[in-house]
């Protein structure tokens, strides 16, 4: 079927009355998103495309049996409605927005695991099952239903992966952002696990891009615990270095997140690595994917 | 943003961490004056935003006014990794018994701030880390339980640290962490901190390097963010909100994504020769693409632009209408291909192609590639990947 | 330490609290002088640390000059709760469409912070708290969460409080706990907290009670902790470092303890009536005995002294010995009763009889005020217990 | 046999190479508690009292097994020693020291209830079982070995009501201050609760004062849980009013900690209520305790 949403996902929408939720808002219904409430302070009341405002998270569960939220707050708001999600019981939350001060991202990952929550972002393009419902900003348009899974680091490359996937009839089982930011809410090896463990799901797509240490970490878990096929693309080859975090961060991972560092752990978990973006129509076709 | 060791040397001393005596110059005179009044030998240092400073000729000795002199007079005529010299540091030279290692950062993969000390600091430091592990330790910090000092205690037992110092260097710890939670620091680093023959400890360096995106509620004064860019084009795109690197290539780029722009360059790269990577965000606006069409095209003799953008986020129907705008206003002559996939997409399509622009309409970015490599060829330079490593 | 009203007001304007226009005066030609510039009416507040100031007659209104020199005349005159008025606060008076409440406390059974606010303010606020609980709400902060905005409009939801309402309010709660945070408050309260007519919020009064043990690291500036005791002995005690409270009676006390102090107080009051209370806490020496015989001695016509102290971390032997110095350098001539047990009991009893005091070797404090009373009776005044409540 | 401390606890002492540590230290092992070690960082290899001094609560941890500690730690040194003395895996904690700020007690009483650590204080005299041991510092003399609990919030007054019950002829079993703050690491209740699934212990003795309200809430424990006769003791009754707490605080409350409060509290939890400390003696000889 798919992972993180399903059927039963009901859908709040932070921030719906600022421009870009309440496009997005629309876009999400469009495709069959089951949006049954949002969420403005001092908004409380309204409705947008249809769908009822609150004031606060605990009303709009209340009121809605809501139980995954997607955000559309401007960053500096994002660390405290977060937080008010989490208390009003949400169990899934996708964080879209960019340039959330990574000290709030530190203190909103350690809460979320604490309580058990699963959250995505920042900087995220969200979720998106295909034929059923998206939580963020995909543009469905790229997107076809199929057993491959995706999870890119960067929102605009998973578009383009769903799309050469889509152009040679491989659909996709869910589509994961898991963000860009240098510190996201879940790791890359948590989403894998996911993937691993959904029996709709025949294979698995990374997309990742040069730093950090997401890729590597993955590497571990692929040879330890994935039966699945799983091939990778790492952008950035050619690329300015990437954020660079210093000797300190040079010295506690032992590399600096290269993308020739990425492909050989990759490769020694016996992941198929790409070279370029359109290979994945090949690789879908040797493993018969569809 | 990554402060100048100048500036976050003065951070470092407003906050108690004992720092040498120094001074910052721009010009041979005050070098001269300064190094005077602190007295031979002096240390100079050139001030620039690179790493590898001192491997790359950026920090001279000098015994007396001659050497001054000839130091001085190299390093601002000189560049450090292709960075202008215009700044300078003047400072005191310690005597040093030992140079040791402290640092924080974040880590990303658990999510937690990190400290990281070693019993041997300098420039060799990264290669310590692989060659004698045991020399280096670390600790991380749970961002709900907060930062103690008998967390750094135990830092320093694990590297063996001799007793009589733990104090000195827990103290240290305990301001580079105050540091790094005020300034909302990515990175807060001493290397080397050294200890002096007199047995006290100094930071005779200083890295700095604070979240941007938190850059807006520190309270603390902080040096203008665009004016310290050194590239005038990349300056202006800072002004103008997004990302732009600048290369040395013939092909403009502009992609709506960072992930989708690095790929972009790879590919470009296979065959051609980037000459600047744009990376607009989520915040496009005719008047946005508009500006980034004359940002890009500032460069010189430009072959190609090549555009890559998703309607996801971003109304690109808009960002069309902003690029068209432009060509015909600059009667733009050199190809432009665009790839625009996503919501609105057909509309996008179609003002791009009213605009003269060629519209590709197939997913894979290595297609749309293609017909611009058909419209412009290799170029002199030839491509990217040949160069690049 | 409690501050000041004006004290606490400043420090709330100065973290973005809206309060009133106002300025401290000390004399009548100010407070006319002040009166003029802020405009009639104009309210008058005694600077005095006590609660219930208000219906003590504390604070006045003047609609003119008249109404002002009658009104400051009569408080610079009194005394509220037997607190001489020596600062008055003359402020702008506000047009009140309704008083609110905000307090925030440290909850001890808990060991929480809690906030507690009401929709009805005033005087009458705990009166309120029992009768109409429904317009009371609180939460508890948890100490390792921290305290972020969404708990505010929480609690400000359970009030039932208008949605347009919120904002304002919660702005103001955060700026408390702010405050609270970071002055290490023991109370922060707003009471009452008003809505103006033109539907602005502004604090009219302000407590602030900042941790005792918290003091010396407090980074912001501080009234000096001393100087505001207003009794002469009680400034005394603070200086020498023990804590002494004046009381109404004749009989000194010394105890090693609060505790034992308190039951001594209330065993005392039975049959006669105490003259102070005096704790010395857990730092007894020679000398500081020898200052606190000083000290309970300042007091005129005391009839007898009673020592009562225990030998767990304090050498109760030291103290005895300047108890005795004391007394032999100054013929104290009234009865001395003692009861000292713990560590090196028997070394003290000896010091103390050496000096003419009486020492009782029993557990009972009520058997040791036994022995006192048959020495000096009940005294004129009678007992405490008949007039304490 | 006695509650929190037994033949097992092998105490180290914080701040033992100081004057009030060190001294202590003389009178708990003359008394006869095992204790194994002292810990002040930087006099690591000392002796004190025989007993060896290291620079880390881990190492004299590792070194002499110790389970339980107790402190004379510098007030402004309290918290970061106590967080270390929690992760090196003590389980029981005494913390001395008085005039430490509340913010930093707030702090430890959560991570001790958090990480599952008994702590008592802060301005506590610890613990003391007759003819045992003792854990801070209650003079020896004034105790006697025997089946009767005490919990005191002042030290002074728990040796006041240990003496005179000792001259009665009747002893105790254990005797615990809880420590005279406005906030402690422990409440009434949990002390109690001890006393009461302790079958060598058969009554007990609460010792309270004015203020606060752990009198109070310990009232509704007894009248719930408590099978054992309980009495209790109320100082301040003729005293300047207690540490006001301002309205917020009355508001919570609901009373504001007055003696009369406690004592009507305490007797309708049918605790007998002493008027004078004098009267224990009556109280226990009428119970017929020992």
């Amino acid at each position: 079927m798919s992972i993180l949403m399903n059927d039963s996902t009901r859908v709040i929408v932070q921030g719906i009355t600022g421009r870009i939720g309440s496009a997005q808002t629309h876009w999400m219904l469009e495709y069959g998103t089951r949006v049954v409430g949002g969420v403005t302070p001092g908004k409380g009341g309204m409705e947008v495309e249809g769908v009822p405002v609150f004031n606060s998270v605990l009303e709009a569960v209340k009121e809605t049996g809501a139980n995954a939220s997607v955000f559309f707050v401007p960053a500096a708001g994002v660390l405290d409605a977060f937080l008010e999600t989490i208390d009003a019981g949400i169990k899934l939350i996708v964080i879209v927005p960019e340039h959330i001060p990574v000290k709030d991202v530190l203190r909103m990952r350690s809460y979320a695991l604490e309580k058990g929550v699963f959250a995505l972002g920042p900087t995220t393009p969200g979720i998106l099952v295909p034929g059923m419902g998206k939580m963020g900003i995909m543009p469905a348009s790229l997107f076809q239903p199929g057993r491959v899974g995706i999870i890119s680091r960067s929102g605009t490359l998973s578009y383009e992966f769903a799309g050469i996937l889509s152009e040679s009839k491989v659909g996709q089982s869910t589509v994961v952002g898991m963000g860009a930011d240098p510190v996201v809410l879940r790791n890359l090896a948590d989403i894998l696990e996911l993937f691993e463990n959904d029996r709709d799901t025949d294979a698995v797509i990374i997309v990742g891009e040069v730093g950090g240490e997401q890729e590597e970490k993955a590497a571990g878990f692929i040879s330890r615990k994935m039966t699945k096929p799983v091939a990778a693309y790492i952008a950035g080859r050619y690329s300015p270095q990437g954020k660079k975090m210093g000797h300190a961060g040079a010295i506690v991972r032992g590399s600096t997140g290269t993308v020739a560092g990425k492909h050989e752990a990759l490769k020694n978990a016996g992941v198929a690595v790409l070279d370029s973006p359109i290979d994945v129509a090949k690789w879908a076709k040797k493993n018969k994917l569809k | 943003m990554r402060l100048h060791e100048y500036e976050a040397l003065d951070i470092f001393e407003q906050n108690r961490i004992p720092v040498p005596r120094r001074e910052l110059v721009s010009t041979m005179h005050d070098a001269l004056h300064v190094a005077g009044e602190i007295g031979y030998p002096v240390i100079l240092k050139a001030q620039v935003l690179v790493g590898g400073r001192g491997l790359a000729g950026g920090i001279r000795t000098a015994q007396n006014e001659d050497e001054l002199k000839e130091a001085a007079d190299e390093l601002f005529m000189s560049e450090v990794k292709g960075m202008p010299v215009r700044k300078v540091l003047v400072c005191e030279k310690v005597d040093i018994a030992r140079e040791l290692y402290l640092g924080m950062t974040i880590d990303g993969y658990s999510g937690k701030p990190v400290i990281v000390a070693s019993t041997e600091g300098g420039v060799l430091i990264e290669e310590t880390a692989r060659t004698s592990p045991e020399k280096i330790a670390a600790i991380h910090i749970e961002p709900s339980f907060g930062y103690y000092p008998y967390q750094a205690r135990g830092l320093l037992r694990m590297l063996g640290i001799e007793q009589k110092m733990i104090t000195a260097w827990s103290d240290i710890i305990g301001q580079l962490y105050h540091i790094a939670t005020r300034y909302e620091a990515l990175i807060a680093e001493i290397n080397p901190l050294v200890v002096l023959t007199n047995g006290g400890l100094m930071a005779v360096d200083a890295v700095l390097e604070v979240d941007d995106s938190a850059l807006s509620r520190i309270r603390f004064p902080l040096p203008d963010r665009v004016d310290r860019i050194e590239n005038p084009l990349e300056r202006r795109g800072r002004e103008i909100g997004v990302t732009y690197v600048d290369l040395d290539g013939d092909i403009g780029l502009i992609s709506s994504g960072a992930g989708l722009g690095m790929a972009s360059m790879d590919i470009i790269g296979q065959t051609m020769r980037p000459a600047n990577f744009l990376e607009t965000g989520g915040g496009i606006t005719a008047d946005l693409l508009y500006r980034c069409m004359e940002l890009i095209m500032m460069k010189p003799d430009l072959r190609g632009i090549f555009i890559n953008v998703y309607g996801g986020i971003n109304p690109i129907h808009e960002g069309a209408k902003g690029v068209i705008r432009y060509m015909q206003e600059h009667n733009v002559k050199i190809p432009v291909v665009a790839k625009a996939l996503g919501n609105r997409q057909e509309e996008t399509w179609e003002i791009f192609k009213s605009g003269g622009v060629h519209v590709v309409t197939e997913a894979a970015t290595e297609k749309a590639v293609d017909v611009l490599y058909k419209l412009v060829g290799p170029g002199e330079k030839g491509p990217a990947a040949k160069s690049l490593r």
